[in-house]
């Protein structure tokens, strides 16, 4: 039983893996046994994420160790930040597979999409559990395998276009972290995630050549994360289907570069050691540059999922900027903007797929008067807005306001005007939907109530709902607030 | 004797010069034939009668039969002049230049070898009484490195194969008419002397220049020489019997290496009192099957069949 | 008792072509037993040799410096378990690939084992001349069974492939008679320590033996005749050819430079070497890209694959040994599985120009996968057989501090992706007219299944990667 | 040096003779009947001192038969030859034996 | 022996021609021809090194000379096999 259980992070990926799997194996054929599995596993994974959650707060740290080649194990691990990203993603994988059943019915290939959907979240699942840079490795590089599929999934094309984009970006990320991994286990051998990093004592013999990996590192992961100049990918990939979107934006890709952004800095490198570096200052303005970049460029985008795929580049460098301010209040901000972008972008998103999919809308100004004939997802994407925008108490709002005492605590006042800028951009290309989905006459004269289905919706309000939830509630002991802080407790602690 | 091996070396390179280089492709491979011959007389020369006999059979012998039979079968436009001489082009000179060092670093590392005995020989001239025969190319070659025999048994077989895959459809079996009265009875009255020089030669290996390879090209000779009269044809089916025949010298090889283990203690060895009578076994089987591929491989065809009269 | 399972490893597939040979009809279960047995028999021998003692047989009982003896160390060991391994795999793809066509199923099933028998002969000898003899013996057998596809479509590559092969072995044989002619014995055991140094003829005769295998492996100067042969052959031939006929070469090469001639070769020929491989990585890799036939997309790709496998000369560490001989593994998998889906693919549509591709991913859903999972391998990237290699040749490279051979590690694995996902991008693109224009025969489960299990094979290759490398153990001689 | 020997060399010497005799005459005479006559007279003959020259250095009377049969063999062979090559020479069949551009 | 000997002279050249002829000839017949010059080269080259040993010719290069021979008339016999094929490439049989 113990040793079940201390290999809880291994079920948890194998949830996934073996759904996949057996999808692929089922093909095209029996799709109700396919939806079957597909929910099945999704809510194992809940269960077994919930066991992990309880048994890490209780301070237990699961790890599983698989030799893999002479002197490099693959390490699964549990600890308090991969909790963090791992709940999120069971959480939203079980909203997105209700919505993307409902998205895709009756279009073709429906096997391959669910298959790699799975592979997709096992990736995921192993980038959080990894317990060594080597391991992480593995999982990215497969994530971005199983994505391209999904990206392309629609055939056209423009999808080609897009996935060709993704692969050329990402593998060549994956190519520059693969050296900055290989050179630096020339330099320090295998190196596990620790709480504090594990290179301080090399800093000092060998200043120029961490300074090096680390940049390759960064890099590798920027590409994901969608950093200023190795963004491109993301807004073209826009082509996928609206649960793609959703999950590369939400749960996946992008948040797989940003989780790794952290990990190097907090358990490979040190606070300490970045800092000492120079890198940390570095980071944090490629971080602010992004912010504004994507910022102003979501402005000038008509189509609705290119502006929200701006949003993202603009929104995922929070994380990486309240890591690298590196201080307690901004790693909590930074850190929670994880779950809480998260969930506000699954929202907006999964509104985007229910406007295109019920009413065939993909520009902005077809959404004239739009609230009147879907009241409850023009609700649920206002309530995403909004807390993009940072409005309180909703979620973005708490982010960023703990991203503010950091900036603060830091002696970095410049970030607060990022902060402020960041959020006078956000509301100036938010705001206008909002008026145009309100207050504007629908420009067909049919206005009669025509709100998504039900598989549509129901995801919808639940991933809404979740992200008011976390705003409204963040007092509480079981919110991602109250984890993070924990975290970064542990983590700022030795 | 000196100048005797002289001349031979320099018409040796003559005649290699002019392969390469004749315009056109029949002189080509005339002197190639030529070189083939002369190579064995130098061969005499340097001790190596064995392998003379075998170079003049095979080499020279049947090599050139099968030379002279495809460029009889090359269509006329596909026989073009060339001039690869080194002043016609870059890739030429290049080539020549290449050509010239290597010449003269084989030369210079050929002449340089001269000082240590060779063990692996030494051993085996040492150990002659032991390996069943008096001739020390057949002991290597049937007993001490027996297993190179019969992987290049293998090798036979297998240009068989590919020769068949590739062969064209037999328009008429007999595609060589005699030509007169006169060939056909000539061959009949050489057919009993050959085969009787190529079963001696086979049995002759053990003691004395010859051996399978030898004896089962001059029978693959006299094959040739009656399907050239047209006594013997080649047929498009095969029979078991023939493809037996053509497996036998690596199947009897390959049992008798593997079956006397428990006797002998290794693979391909032989149990004394036996090495001899088996050694024959061998090479007659050998020399049989050498002489059918061969043959095969003259006609171009799976089966032989005798002329209708 | 162990010392029997070389010969036998040898002998069996031997006498199990020659039978069908004689009986002239071709019995494809049989050689489904032959290869489960050589299976068998592998296993038995990696049991024996796991203790770290080579297994050795000595042919006739002659003794050293004089007889043939076959020996079964960790490198060998692996190589006939790639050996083995497909060809289980193979023969069951066979099976239906060569059904009907009576006279050249034949001819199949009786190079095959031949074939077999002789991959397995070269990777056990121990001796310089046998295995100039196993040289031609494998292209002997590999060159027939191109011809297979048809010999009006492949008599060019296959006259080619020969040519080259001839010249190649003899280049070869002039190094071993040069080398025998100062070390006085053909015995790879024997001769480092008979070889005198300081001589013109022994560097030549190590360049004239690296010149000759260099050819037969299809090096980059030399690589002219594998892609029309391999793009020419049937698939399952294909898949034998690229996974083990060339890396057959390549094998001899690890073996010999580590080996007998050690005392021979300088730090330059294995720059040289290095680089040979490195643009062979790129140019391969390019060229595939730029192919319109799939099977040539396939068969470039060797030519690249094996150059990553020459990135161990320069280096010459243990974990450069690990990864090229890994490497050697991992694409041998691969590529095969890489053959035999493109062969379904091909099976499908009558052709393989890429463009008819289109859309083809839903009636061919299974080859595709295999496809695209034995192409992950190839692409180097994780969980795979090779990106164990690539990691290990990648910290080879920092550790010998030769890092510009990492330029060629990391470029060679993203152009490999671009012509991976080339092929992959037609296959999934939607066509305008409806995908049921085609109306060719399905590839069988068995065509379809064993692909996609050699795909999953070159993915576990990536997990099962210790026991492997430890059976391997260090760069004999440990390393210059 | 003794008369067997003495007689044996003068007997090689004039077969060599015949050789290069009936060599120059096929590389001088003009047309294949000729040259045909040239070298298969010349030839025979030159074998048949050179044989004769050879079996009295060997001294033994199984050597001089076996080289004996040789020299008939080769005569024969030589004859036949001969015979087909003119044979085919007058049917016109030569454009056959000659390089086709 | 003070000069070189005339025969290693002649295997050098023997195969330094067949490699000229293989580099620089078109015609596959002649590029047959060419390998066949150097494997004649290659096999007197090892003649040549047989006549080292004190008491008779070494007779292992000689067992190579005889195994290589075999071998390159096997190989060359396929492949003129193949040249007739080549040449004639229209009527395909065996399919």
């Amino acid at each position: 039983m113990s040793l079940a259980y201390q290999a809880m992070p291994l079920w948890v990926l194998l949830s996934s893996l073996l759904a996949a799997a057996v999808i692929f194996a089922l093909g095209e054929g029996r799709p109700r046994l396919r939806i079957g599995i597909n929910l099945a596993a999704a809510l194992i994974k809940l269960v077994l994420v919930g066991i992990m959650l309880l048994g890490v707060r209780a301070g237990h740290e699961f790890i599983v160790r698989l030799p893999l080649m002479p002197g490099i194990d693959l390490v699964l691990q549990a600890d308090a930040l991969s909790m963090l990203f791992i709940s999120l993603s069971a959480l939203l994988w079980l909203a997105t597979t209700i919505y993307a059943i409902a998205y895709l019915e009756d279009s073709p290939n429906r096997a391959r999409f669910f298959g790699f959907f799975s592979l997709c979240v096992a990736a995921t699942m192993g980038i959080a559990t990894a317990g060594n840079l080597f391991t992480f490795f593995i999982f990215y590089e497969m994530l971005t395998l199983a994505t391209w599929p999904l990206v392309i999934h629609r055939g056209t094309q423009q999808a080609m276009r897009a996935g060709r984009g993704y692969l050329c970006y990402t593998l060549g990320g994956g190519a520059v972290l693969l050296l900055g991994i290989v050179l630096l286990h020339g330099l320090a051998g295998p190196q596990d995630f620790v709480a504090g990093g594990t290179l301080v004592e090399r800093g000092e013999s060998h200043p120029l050549v961490l300074t090096l990996i680390f940049a390759l590192l960064i890099t590798g992961m920027g590409v994901k994360a969608a950093l200023a100049p190795l963004h491109g990918w993301l807004p073209t990939a826009m082509v996928a289907p609206a649960p793609v979107s959703a999950l590369l934006h939400a749960v996946a890709v992008v948040k797989a570069g940003a989780f790794g952004i952290v990990r190097v800095v907090y358990d490979v490198y040190g606070i300490e050691l970045t800092q000492a570096l120079g890198m940390a200052e570095v980071l944090a303005i490629a971080a602010s540059v992004t912010i504004i970049y994507g910022s102003l460029r979501a402005i000038w985008q008509t189509d609705l999922k290119r502006r929200l795929a701006y949003s993202t580049v603009s929104q995922v460098s929070y994380i990486a900027l309240g890591v690298a301010l590196a201080n307690p209040l901004a790693s909590i901000g930074g850190l929670v903007h994880l779950v809480h972008q998260g969930l506000m972008k699954i929202t907006l998103f999964f509104c985007a797929g229910c406007y295109a999919e019920t009413h065939g809308i993909h520009s902005i100004d077809e959404l004239d008067g739009i609230g009147r004939r879907m009241p409850w997802t023009t609700a649920m994407f206002t309530l995403g807005a909004l807390g993009m925008i940072g409005l309180p108490p909703l979620a973005g709002f708490i982010s960023k306001w703990y991203l503010g005492l950091g900036a603060v605590a830091a002696g970095q006042l410049w970030v607060i005007g990022v902060l402020l800028a960041s959020t006078v951009l956000n509301a100036i290309y938010f705001l206008p939907i909002l008026h145009r989905a309100w207050f504007r006459p629908p420009k067909q004269a049919d206005d009669s109530l025509a709100e998504a289905p039900v598989g549509l919706l129901g995801p919808t309000l639940f991933a809404g709902f979740a992200a008011l939830a976390v705003g409204l509630f963040a007092g509480s002991g079981w919110s991602p607030l109250a984890w993070v802080e924990l975290l970064v407790q542990r983590e700022y602690s030795p | 004797m000196m100048l005797l091996d002289g001349v031979l070396a320099l018409l040796l390179l003559l005649l290699a010069g002019r392969c390469v280089t004749a315009a056109s492709l029949l002189q080509a491979i005339v002197a190639f034939i030529v070189l083939g011959l002369l190579l064995a007389l130098s061969w005499v020369r340097l001790q190596a009668p064995d392998l003379a006999l075998a170079e003049a059979a095979i080499g020279a012998g049947l090599l050139g039969v099968l030379l002279l039979g495809t460029w009889r079968h090359l269509p006329a436009s596909g026989i073009h002049h060339e001039f690869p001489w080194p002043w016609h082009g870059m890739k030429q000179a290049v080539s020549a230049l290449g050509g010239l060092a290597l010449a003269v670093m084989l030369a210079l590392a050929l002449h340089e070898t001269a000082p240590e005995p060779a063990a692996a020989g030494e051993t085996a001239l040492a150990q002659l009484d032991a390996a069943g025969v008096k001739q020390p190319v057949t002991a290597v070659l049937l007993n001490f490195r027996a297993y190179d025999t019969l992987l290049e048994m293998g090798v036979l077989l297998m240009a068989l194969i590919g020769a068949l895959i590739v062969r064209r459809p037999l328009q008429d079996g007999s595609r060589i008419a005699p030509a007169t009265l006169l060939s056909p009875s000539l061959a009949r009255l050489f057919l009993p002397p050959i085969l009787l020089i190529g079963l001696y030669l086979v049995w002759a290996g053990a003691y004395s220049p010859g051996g399978a390879f030898q004896g089962g090209a001059v029978l693959a000779g006299a094959g040739v020489m009656l399907a050239l009269t047209g006594l013997l044809r080649g047929a498009s089916v095969d029979g078991l019997w023939l493809r037996g025949l053509l497996a036998l010298g690596a199947i009897v090889f390959t049992t008798a290496g593997v079956l006397l283990v428990p006797v002998t203690g290794h693979f391909m060895a032989y149990p004394d009192g036996l090495v001899t009578p088996l050694m024959v076994l061998i090479e007659f089987s050998l020399a049989i099957s050498i002489a059918l591929s061969l043959l095969l491989l003259f006609t171009g065809t799976p089966g032989l069949a005798r002329s209708r009269p | 008792m162990t010392e029997a399972l070389p010969v036998l490893l040898v002998f069996v597939p031997f006498l199990a072509g020659l039978g069908q040979f004689v009986l002239g009809r071709a019995v494809p279960w049989s050689q489904q037993f032959v290869s489960g047995f050589n299976l068998l028999l592998v296993l038995l021998l990696l049991r024996a040799v796991a203790g770290g003692e080579p297994v050795i047989a000595d042919l006739g009982g002659w003794g050293e410096p004089l007889a043939i003896h076959l020996q079964a160390d960790g490198l060998a060991t692996l190589m006939l378990l790639l050996t083995a391994v497909l060809a289980v795999a193979i023969s069951l793809y066979a099976i239906p690939a060569f059904g009907g066509h009576a006279r050249s199923a034949w001819q199949f099933w009786t190079l095959w084992p031949l074939l077999l028998g002789s991959l397995n002969a070269l990777f056990l000898s121990r001796d310089l001349f046998n295995i100039y003899v196993t040289l031609e013996l494998v292209t002997l057998a590999a060159i027939p069974l191109v011809l297979l596809a048809g010999p009006r479509k492949t008599v060019d590559a296959a006259l080619r492939y020969l040519l080259f092969a001839l010249l190649g072995s003899l280049i070869y044989l002039a190094g071993v008679a040069l080398l025998y002619a100062q070390a006085g014995t053909l015995d790879l055991a024997l001769l480092p320590a008979a070889t005198p140094t300081g001589s013109l003829a022994g560097p030549l005769a190590a360049a004239l033996i690296i010149t000759g295998i260099l050819i037969k492996g299809a090096i980059l100067p030399f690589h002219i005749w594998l892609p029309a042969a391999h793009g020419g052959a049937p698939a399952a031939v294909s898949a034998i050819l690229s996974a083990l006929v060339v890396k057959a070469a390549i094998y001899l090469l690890l073996r010999l430079w580590t080996g007998a001639l050690e005392p021979l070769v300088s730090i330059a020929a294995g720059q040289l070497l290095g680089l040979l491989g490195a643009s062979a990585v790129l140019f391969g890799s390019w060229q595939a890209f730029r192919q319109s036939r799939l099977k040539l997309v396939v068969a470039y790709s060797t030519v690249a694959q094996l150059g990553y496998m020459l990135l161990f000369f320069p280096m010459a560490v243990t974990a450069a040994w690990q990864g090229a001989v890994y490497h050697g593994l991992a694409h041998g998998v691969a590529k095969a599985a890489l053959f035999l889906a493109a062969g379904n693919l091909l099976y499908y549509l009558g052709q393989d120009r890429l463009e008819a591709l289109r859309g083809i991913d839903r009636p061919l859903a299974v080859s595709l996968l295999a496809f695209g999972l034995a192409g992950v391998s190839i692409m180097g990237l994780p969980p795979s057989g090779g990106f164990t290699a690539k990691w290990l040749l990648l910290t080879a490279s920092l550790q010998t501090g030769q890092w510009w051979w990492t330029a060629a590690l990391v470029a060679g694995g993203l152009l490999a992706a671009g012509y991976i996902f080339r092929v992959l991008r037609l296959a999934f693109l939607q066509s305008a007219e409806p995908a049921e224009r085609r109306d060719g025969p399905v590839p069988g489960r068995l065509m379809a299944w064993t692909a996609t299990a050699l795909a999953l094979l070159a993915i576990g290759l990536g997990l099962i990667s210790a026991p492997l490398l430890d059976l391997l153990g260090d760069i004999p001689g440990g390393g210059s | 040096m003794t008369l067997a020997s003495i007689t044996a060399s003068v007997l090689i010497v004039v077969g060599t003779a015949f050789y290069i005799a009936g060599t120059v005459g096929l590389l001088r005479f003009p047309d294949i009947h000729s040259r045909l006559h040239a070298l298969t007279k010349a030839d025979n003959t030159g074998l048949g001192f050179l044989a004769l020259g050879v079996a009295l250095l060997s001294g033994s009377p199984r050597l001089a038969v076996l080289i004996a049969l040789v020299w008939l063999l080769a005569l024969i062979a030589a004859s036949v030859a001969c015979h087909l090559i003119a044979r085919y020479a007058l049917d016109g069949t030569d454009s056959d034996s000659e390089p086709r551009a | 022996m003070s000069g070189i000997d005339p025969f290693a002279l002649a295997a050098a050249g023997l195969m330094a021609f067949g490699l000229y002829g293989f580099c620089v000839c078109r015609h596959p017949l002649r590029r047959l021809l060419a390998i066949n010059l150097v494997g004649n080269g290659v096999f007197l080259a090892l003649i040549l090194i047989a006549r080292r040993l004190p008491d008779g010719p070494d007779p292992v290069p000689h067992a190579m000379v005889l195994t290589g021979i075999v071998i390159a008339v096997s190989a060359t016999a396929f492949g003129l096999a193949l040249i007739r094929r080549q040449a004639r490439p229209e009527d395909d049989g065996n399919d």
